[in-house]
């Protein structure tokens, strides 16, 4: 059965992928033995476009390199003009900036709970984890008037402010939120045929993924320990009181568990932000359009792991140059070499169980290790063959 | 625990310009023949193995790549490269996570990752014209003929 | 007589197919959104469909990204007659925040017929569901 | 009027006409069911509450464009979704719906049904097989492997209630708990009665056994290249099985329809949607398992529980107790 290898292409549209990538998979009856990928249907140029913008600007620019984690890039990306700028921001613009990405990070896990469990056609979950995701929206567009890019960032802190009335009705939501939220960690940690599809499922060694530079949740739940919230704290994060979620399991399973406890950790947290919000100005006064030459290096944990923007400037309005690291781009080619030696069924949720963003990578890469050397595209013809022989040597039937 | 980290810094990299950034960061500047060794040395001595990205600049008249590097601090590796002939040694060896940075330098800039093991197009399209570096700063697109045509 | 029924059928059941050219995911959670709990486009017969020979809409989002173009038109090919497409957001109808970007299209319009623009940056699902709507609406005064 | 009838049978009662109508009403049932666990409306404005939803999907199937993919094979491609829906129906034909013995039920007509059920599946993977799509090949293959997986269990489960009854023919097997007297003998079936209930839900390809049709994996599995016409035929095949399935499962295990043409029309009605209602839940509770674990799953479990129960009925009728 040397030859029996075939190649199946997912992608760039296929009903997992939300977003156009294109894999390439070797098989060998149901088992995986090979994987590539190609990503970049995505490349937009963003980055020339932002050579070509003011500051201001490219803010909204940036908000649109990906719909999820919206506000991690303009964050990224006002941190490190600000830090160009030298600009001090006041108090409570960091803590309301902070809060938004605590929201965020809750409606993106939540998100992608609700997909992790669509991959394994468990849709009751699903739908109910984005019913309640509505209620994260809701806050969100309470605060900043809009369900996803939600424009709050700008230059030197942010520009709406919350009312004592929104201040209560968050509070109140989360409480809503909370004890839903019992129901999903339970559900989603004990519920037998979804465990028993993400138990040992999509296995990367805690010395491997050190090695493949993984980042966020995906490193976390393979043991490694990082967290740029903790590490290299920006924003309010020195303020605030949180544990770093880590599993040691390295599977599937263990992603869940690390979201999971995301998402109760960012509950904490965001009613930490809501009872400590200092009083006083949300933007820092007279922002001038130029920034003074020179270059910063920005770090944030978005929700799927750590972003970072480069920035350069150059003395004018315009950025000299501007650089984008989206966390999946770091985690693509270990999950795609995760997938290796599983099946086929497993591939939708071993993928997505990076919470994979195309639109923030937008560029393309390869994986890597074919375990059998001169794997080939087959035709038509040769599946329908390999198929035929398969059954016959295997199951003794005959067409 | 800066100085203590800048003091490591600076013994590990003897004889070469080191500066600290805003924000905490370290950049090293280095020509393009250094760079393996340091990013050797930043392994070895520092610990230090995660590269986050690499960032490349068209700097008008030099070429810059800045390979950022993050671990206990952040150190940019700053490699300046004639403007003619832009090329760098390929970190695949050393850091598997390098290869796709180093195919979009290839892409987006035309700087040649030297040794790369697999340099296909990447970001932009199968039929994009040779020679056409989006990101150089010389480049300029008439907005107007981005259209669709080919595909219809 | 017949002709009514097969209206009535074409409007009371589309099946949508969602294909992102290149968006950035703001449209297609909104997409997704709209078929969820909350708003529910199945009350209009709206399904969900995975594979292009299902499908009678395709929703599209997304600028249409060179690399992503050919695809696009392959999709739309293999979709059985009569089809509709329909673009989501601001990208999809004219290239949005990506106009002037040198790896971007502009438009869905440039690739594919489009039958209905729904504009935003992103989408509100309560404007795909009108989109939606009114779209099913010209499909039943055009017959009648 | 001799001649007339069997034509009747077969077009109108329980033949072509109402098994359509009555399986549309199902799936609405069940897309109906299935959205409001998901604290949804489901289908709303077509018909009153959606009731039509289903029929509106069939129509506008019919009129639409229907493609032969460029590779396939072209008889069979068509022939595929005529043969498995022709299965169903006529299965369907069997159901003891009346106080009198169905038309054409004989002794051994359990046994026919079992087999014209399997055809549909058989339909299904060469419907796959002679698709040009690597996801119809896999879906196909994986019809296939779990068709091994479940028909052996669901046979084993079939099997009690004829066992019990000592006969092969369904209108008996259905009386059998009145004509005999015994009532209790349906609460002694339970575990062939979960057996059959779960792998009536892998014969219809349905959460958690949906593996050949997961969405998410591989498209559409074996119908991925189908459109119009032919998709119609199979989503209509999908709708009757449901019904006939569920309709055999309520005549074996829940004591038939007995009564009259309006007891027993009520009987059918009210079983049917009750078995429709278990197997939405199934679907809604569960997520989707594996191919290899649907395949150990059923011979892990299904298949000796299926035994037990054989086991266990044996002993009782060995026993004279009924």
């Amino acid at each position: 059965m040397d030859d029996s290898t075939v190649r199946i292409p997912i992608g760039p549209q296929h009903p997992f992928l939300k977003e156009p990538a294109k894999f390439d998979f070797d098989i060998h009856g149901e088992e995986i033995v090979g994987a590539r990928m190609n990503i970049g249907y995505n490349h937009r140029g963003i980055e020339k476009a932002c050579e070509q913008r003011n500051y201001y600007q490219c803010i909204y620019l940036l908000e649109r390199v990906c719909g999820i984690c919206s506000h991690s890039h303009t964050t990224a990306f006002v941190q490190a003009v600000e830090e160009i700028m030298k600009l001090e921001v006041p108090r409570r613009g960091l803590y309301l900036r902070t809060l938004v990405c605590e929201l965020e990070r809750l409606h993106s896990h939540l998100l992608w709970l609700g997909v992790a469990a669509h991959e394994v056609g468990f849709d009751s979950m699903f739908m109910l984890v984005w019913r309640d995701r509505e209620l994260v929206m809701d806050i969100l567009e309470e605060m900043s008037g809009n369900r996803v890019n939600y424009a709050i960032n700008t230059i030197g802190g942010v520009r709406r402010d919350i009312t004592d009335a929104q201040h209560k009705n968050i509070l109140k939501t989360l409480g809503i939120l909370k004890q839903r939220l019992d129901y999903y960690v339970h559900i989603g940690t004990s519920e037998p045929s979804f465990v028993g599809r993400i138990k040992g499922v999509g296995k990367l060694p805690a010395k491997r993924a050190a090695e493949m530079c993984v980042v966020g949740p995906f490193a976390r739940a393979s043991a490694v320990d990082v967290d740029v919230r903790r590490d290299d704290p920006y924003a309010a994060y020195r303020e605030l009181d949180f544990k770093v979620i880590t599993y040691d399991s390295c599977d599937i399973y263990g992603r869940v568990i690390v979201r999971v406890g995301e998402i109760v950790e960012s509950c904490k947290m965001i009613e930490q932000l809501l009872t400590n919000l200092p009083e006083g100005d949300i933007v820092a006064p007279k922002v001038s359009r130029k920034a003074p030459a020179g270059a910063a290096i920005s770090r944030y944990e978005a929700p799927r792991g750590e972003d970072v923007h480069f920035v350069r400037a150059n003395g004018t309005e315009v950025p000299e140059r501007v650089r984008v690291r989206a966390p999946t781009m770091a985690n693509l080619e270990a999950a795609t070499e995760s997938v290796i030696g599983s099946y086929v069924a497993d591939i939708p949720i071993a993928i997505a169980s990076i919470d994979p963003c195309f639109s923030c990578t937008d560029r393309m890469a390869i994986v890597l290790r074919d375990r059998k050397k001169g794997t080939r595209v087959t035709t038509w013809e040769e599946l329908r063959r390999y198929g035929i022989d398969w059954y016959g040597k295997n199951k003794g039937i005959r067409f | 625990m800066t100085v203590d980290f800048e003091a490591r810094l600076k013994e590990a990299f003897p004889n070469t310009d080191i500066a600290l950034g805003g924000g905490g960061r370290f950049w090293v500047v280095l020509t393009p023949d250094q760079l393996v060794p340091a990013v050797a040395t930043l392994r070895d001595k520092l610990s230090i193995i995660q590269l986050a990205v690499i960032v490349g600049e068209d700097a008008r008249d030099v070429f810059l790549a800045n390979y950022v590097f993050t671990g206990e601090r952040v150190v940019v590796l700053q490699v300046r490269m004639d403007h003619e002939k832009p090329e760098v040694p390929s970190l695949a060896n050393l850091v598997p996570g390098a290869i796709v940075y180093e195919r979009e330098l290839k892409d987006l800039f035309g700087i040649n990752p030297v040794g790369h093991p697999d340099l296909r197009r990447q970001a932009v399209p199968e039929d994009w014209p040779e020679g056409v570096y989006p990101l150089r700063k010389d480049v300029k697109f008439d907005q107007e003929e981005s259209t669709a045509k080919e595909v219809k | 007589m017949l002709e009514n029924l097969k209206t009535w059928a074409r409007v009371k059941s589309p099946w949508i197919l969602h294909f992102n050219s290149g968006a950035c995911n703001g449209c297609d959670i909104e997409i997704l959104a709209a078929l969820m709990p909350h708003y529910d486009l199945e009350r209009f017969g709206v399904l969900l469909k995975a594979s292009p020979r299902h499908a009678d809409v395709l929703v599209c989002s997304g600028p249409v990204t060179k690399q992503i173009a050919k695809r696009l038109r392959r999709i739309y090919d293999q979709m059985p007659e009569p089809k509709f497409v329909v673009a989501v957001g601001a990208c999809a109808c004219s290239g949005g925040a990506f106009r002037g970007c040198y790896n971007v299209m502009e438009g869905i319009d440039r690739v594919v017929p489009v039958s209905a623009y729904i504009p935003g940056c992103p989408v509100r699902p309560e404007a795909i569901i009108d989109g939606v709507a009114k779209l099913l609406g010209s499909l039943q005064k055009k017959s009648a | 009027m001799e001649v007339i009838k069997p034509i009747l049978y077969i077009l109108i009662f329980p033949g072509f006409a109402f098994q359509f109508v009555f399986s549309t009403y199902l799936e609405w049932i069940d897309r109906k069911l299935y959205a409001r666990m998901q604290n949804r409306r489901g289908p709303l404005y077509t018909g009153y509450q959606g009731i039509l939803q289903p029929v509106a999907d069939i129509f506008k199937l019919f009129f639409k464009e229907d493609i032969v993919p460029a590779g396939a094979d072209r008889f069979m491609f068509s022939l595929m979704p005529v043969l498995g829906l022709a299965a169903v129906v006529t299965a369907g034909l069997y159901i003891p719906v009346w106080l009198f013995t169905p038309y054409n039920s004989f002794e051994g007509d359990l046994i026919v049904v079992l087999y014209l059920l399997s055809i549909p599946t058989l339909a299904l993977f060469l419907a796959g097989w002679f698709s040009v799509s690597p996801f119809s090949l896999i879906g196909a293959t994986r019809v296939l492997t779990q068709l091994f997986a479940y028909e052996v269990p669901f046979f084993l489960a079939l099997l009690t209630p004829a066992v019990v009854a000592g006969s092969w023919q369904i209108h008996k097997i259905s009386v059998f708990p009145w004509t005999s007297g015994a009532w209790w003998v349906i609460p002694i079936q339970v575990l062939a009665f979960v057996v059959a209930l779960l792998t009536l839900q892998a014969k219809l390809e349905r959460v958690p056994f949906d593996t050949p049709e997961a969405e998410t994996e591989v498209v559409g599995g074996p119908l991925t290249e189908y459109s119009g016409k032919k998709l119609a035929l199979f989503r209509l095949q999908k709708d009757v099985l449901m019904l006939v399935g569920s309709a055999f499962i309520a005549a074996l295990f829940l004591g038939g329809f007995s009564g009259g043409i309006w007891l027993g029309g009520l009987q059918l009605l009210v079983k049917t949607i009750f078995i429709v209602f278990l197997l939405s839940v199934i679907r809604a509770a569960f997520a989707r398992i594996r191919i290899d674990q649907i395949v150990s799953f059923s011979w892990k479990y299904l298949a000796p529980v299926s035994l037990v129960q054989l086991l266990i009925v044996l002993i009782l009728k060995g026993n004279g107790v009924f």
